[in-house]
């Protein structure tokens, strides 16, 4: 394993301690070092915004939290759900008196251990409202839209609704302006290579020099297809063709694009293959209004890239344009 | 022949020592079907079951509902949390006693079941951890209640578990991370189904 | 090679047309796409800085031209000096009429291209004066100083002398804020693992598992010694041990701290990397004033990380923490 | 017996040849002691003579100058960056110039040699071109000023650079990223050397 550990067992609790050493301006501890929250939390008078996970996928979802995104995180193990006490206990601080909103990808362990959470905090009369992320058009046909996976569009949702919720919309608006931005994105994402659980010590599984796996999920949940690697331009249109059928984008339709990096894949290869999407949406008559290319929702060590398209209206694009401040996302 | 504190607290500790043994066949298991943590879940839910195991509760009922919560800030992942809250329903059915029957034993038991099944929304069939569940919840019910002794009843339990396992295994996971891994999991065992019936195999010593 | 290409000799070029597609509002093309300036170059009335280097590590170079740092960047192919002639376009376009400072690493290819254009430009009447980086302190010992390289450390010159250039100093003072910004810094790297040139198609040297390679450069450079993978807690502690007897604070110093990330290593590592060295400051009674984890000078895949202190006086603290606004660094 | 611009381009067309055969050897040297990048030099240098060695100029000084201006832009790493300054320097010792003596090739070697180390500010002995470069230009100077024909003056001209390269090849180099290998660069080949001797193989056709 070519990483730096010390015990594996210690892996994310000293990660985390690290995180918030890092950024004492803009997170805090909660009740232990699995619950974070923005240094002025609570913030009075906001929807509050929440999310959780497990670890291995920064800046998803910790490093979100912060001025014009989220509110606080339940920080989980290695690919593991957080505890509905830690969801519950991040609720309970962020809870400036319009509500919470969860928006979080959707995973078994991370559904049930937050709607535990729920129902706990809904007795101390705490309003919560739940937004699922669904975004990764490759885990399930349209018609299955529901068993699709929460991936790095994501993003897109802590950052439209954090700006809602700045702009004062109340519980019910900030969780619809989630899913209205969720509703006009798609992500797919291609893998080179696996990554490794520290605790487990070995990767779950292995993908051959010279194939990659598309469609392949951030904690390496399987994909459409196994193949030989492609270039750069095709494996793009691949994922960018598969995004666009799947949200069928009127004439001129205008897009916020999100080239994300797994983790090994430096950014220039990213760069590429971002021109190459550019390229093909312009090809297409469409446009783009923002781009962000980078690492936003990793898999530790592992080489590959996801696309994620959102189709932008006014609304979106003022949402998506406003300014946001956190130690991985900063807007102006 | 009634079932006190100290003896589900030395069955939480002998599920302990099953599960911890089952870790690394439960994480290949979860590497071929899921994400290859559910051997990491086993040893987290072991460590919390030995140290709650010493605890005091006024009641039955506290000292299981205790328990889960204390599995849930331990294991939170989906098999963790689903231990949780067998527990803590579980932990209802037995609420203000000291003791409990043989037959209370088995409501305990369905309710735990039914608990896994309102928490994760799935169906039978659906080859998770209810389609060993189930069958075993209905093969203590009948046994107790056709006055087999606890430990008689206890190995027709982990005989049905088996059964439900094996009987869904030729069968494709429709739900959580394996759901996703679709065809390929036609023939393998579900890992959650060998995690319960490791615990299982702990309680009874069979 | 896990990666996503076209053309290896396409590599560079599409990297860079995807960078500038990505952030039209940031930067615009010179001469060609090697010569890459701020999109309101030049900026009449300020001092103009530049850098140049061979492409595989960004940000480094390009990546931080923008408001509060560069003001334009030459470009060369992976790991190969930008040529004169792109040096001297760059310093063309950017020149506001108070002469341009050039900071880039100590490199041959570099230093011999970097002089020739001052020449070129020198003709021209646009003055110039150069900083060279030479922050990497496993390269050469102190008493050698002129022989190191230039890795991470560069990032706290650009930032400091753009701040200084930002505030209206003249072309002395802001080499000066450079040189005084690199003259407090020192920078160690650890590499785990090798990095392939894409024309290349193979990496040039290999790290076994369960091996590092301390003190080893952005390119691949060897370090001062091949050994057995060390705990993360080890691995700071080793870096920065190193670091604080070359550049010897006295008691109660404050610094920036960088952990840099060469690649392929997750930023959960980076931030239990981050916690050992916080840590070890606290400890030794220092202070830290500003910590920056995450990839800031890479080497394509290349698994490692490096760490940079600088300590800091008021003037440095402030030129730190005035805003910048580049594609890939944002503070405000 | 004197030397046109078609002398010189046939020249820069036979080391182009040269230059693109020992790429693989120069990546491997590189990778040795170096970054690895010699042998794409290497190959960018050989596609920029030819690219250039057509093109027309005024005289023999603007011939070689632009030549150089040409290889700086095509490859600007450091044996690059030398390259194009020994043509640059070579240039001007002939400009105005339409054919050159052998006597005047000798000079314009021993400029482009003495360029090198301006631009460079290398030292003999510090293991880099330079040790191939000088002895070469020495031996080239002695030759021609005997009287010796430009062909059998050039095959001194190689044996003094391999004797110069051979001399520090047990040396270690002190400049430039073989300088930070170090020790280990005891016993290697220094790449720069080999690439200059592979460009005067294919010049002399040695
Ligand atoms: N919705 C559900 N209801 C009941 N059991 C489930 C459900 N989803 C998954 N499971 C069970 O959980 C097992 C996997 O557990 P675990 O590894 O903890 O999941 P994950 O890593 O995806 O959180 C599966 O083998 C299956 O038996
Ligand atoms: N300062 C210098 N002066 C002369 N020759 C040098 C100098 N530095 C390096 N060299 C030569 O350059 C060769 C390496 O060339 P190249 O691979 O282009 O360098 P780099 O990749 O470091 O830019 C060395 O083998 C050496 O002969
Ligand atoms: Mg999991
Ligand atoms: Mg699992
Ligand atoms: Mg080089
Ligand atoms: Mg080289």
């Amino acid at each position: 394993m070519k990483r730096f550990l010390n015990a594996p067992e210690a892996y994310v609790p000293e990660m985390l301690d690290g995180l918030v050493k890092a950024h004492p301006e803009a997170l805090k501890f909660g009740e232990d070092v699995f619950s974070i929250v923005r240094a002025d939390a609570p913030v009075e008078g906001k929807v509050a915004l929440a999310t959780g996970g497990g670890s291995g996928h920064l800046p998803v979802f910790l490093g979100y939290v912060g001025k014009g995104m989220l509110d606080g995180c339940a920080v989980g193990d290695v690919f593991n759900s957080p505890s509905a006490e830690q969801m519950a206990d991040v609720t309970r601080r962020i809870s400036g008196g319009k509500g919470v909103v969860y928006i979080y990808g959707n995973y078994g362990g991370d559904v049930m251990n937050f709607d535990m959470a729920s129902e706990m905090v809904d007795m101390e009369d705490i309003p919560v409202k739940t937004v699922l992320v669904k975004d990764d058009v490759a885990s399930a046909p349209k018609d299955e839209a529901d068993r699709r996976r929460g991936v790095a569009g994501m993003v897109f949702a802590f950052k439209v609704a954090g700006a809602k919720a700045d702009e004062g919309g109340s519980i019910d608006d900030v969780a619809a302006a989630a899913e209205k931005a969720l509703a006009h994105t798609g992500t797919m994402g291609v893998a080179l290579s696996a990554c490794i659980i520290p605790q487990v010590g070995k990767p779950g599984f292995s993908i051959g020099e010279g194939e990659m796996e598309i469609g392949m999920g951030i904690h390496g949940e399987p994909g459409m297809k196994r193949e030989a690697l492609a270039k750069a331009d095709e494996v793009a249109a691949r994922l960018a063709e598969t995004i666009l059928a799947d949200l069928a984008p009127g004439a001129g339709a205008e897009f916020a694009v999100m080239v994300n990096g797994l983790g090994a894949t430096p950014p220039e290869d990213l760069y590429v293959l971002y021109r190459a999407v550019h390229d093909l949406l312009a090809q297409k008559g469409y446009g783009v209004h923002r781009a962000y290319v980078g690492e936003y929702a990793t898999s530790m060590e592992m080489a590959g890239a996801s696309l994620t398209l959102m189709m932008l209206d006014d609304e979106l694009k003022r949402l998506l344009d406003a300014p946001a401040q956190t130690p991985f996302f900063q807007q102006s | 022949m009634s079932v006190t504190r100290d003896d589900i607290a030395a069955a939480m500790v002998r599920a302990a020592a099953a599960l911890r043994a089952a870790k690394d066949d439960l994480t290949a298991l979860d590497q071929a079907a899921g994400d290859g943590d559910l051997g990491i879940t086993a040893g987290k839910l072991a460590d919390a079951l030995d140290a709650y195991a010493g605890s005091e509760a006024d009641d039955l009922g506290k000292f299981l509902a205790q328990a889960g919560m204390a599995l849930n800030k331990a294991a939170s992942s989906t098999m963790g949390t689903l231990a949780a809250t067998a527990l803590m329903r579980a932990g209802q059915t037995v609420k203000g006693q000291s003791t409990m029957t043989a037959e209370q034993v088995a409501e305990a038991f369905r309710a735990a079941a039914q608990g896994v099944m309102d928490r994760g929304k799935a169906k039978l069939g659906d080859k998770t951890v209810l389609d060993a569940l189930f069958p075993a919840a209905d093969a203590l019910a009948e046994a107790v209640g056709a006055g087999a002794p606890l430990g008689a009843a206890g190995q027709k339990m982990l005989d049905a578990a088996r059964q439900g396992r094996d009987a869904v295994t030729p069968l494709q996971n429709k739900i959580g991370r394996a759901g996703w891994v679709g065809e390929r999991t036609k023939g393998a065992v579900d890992p959650g189904c060998a995690m319960v019936i490791a615990a299982m195999e702990g309680v009874t010593g069979q």
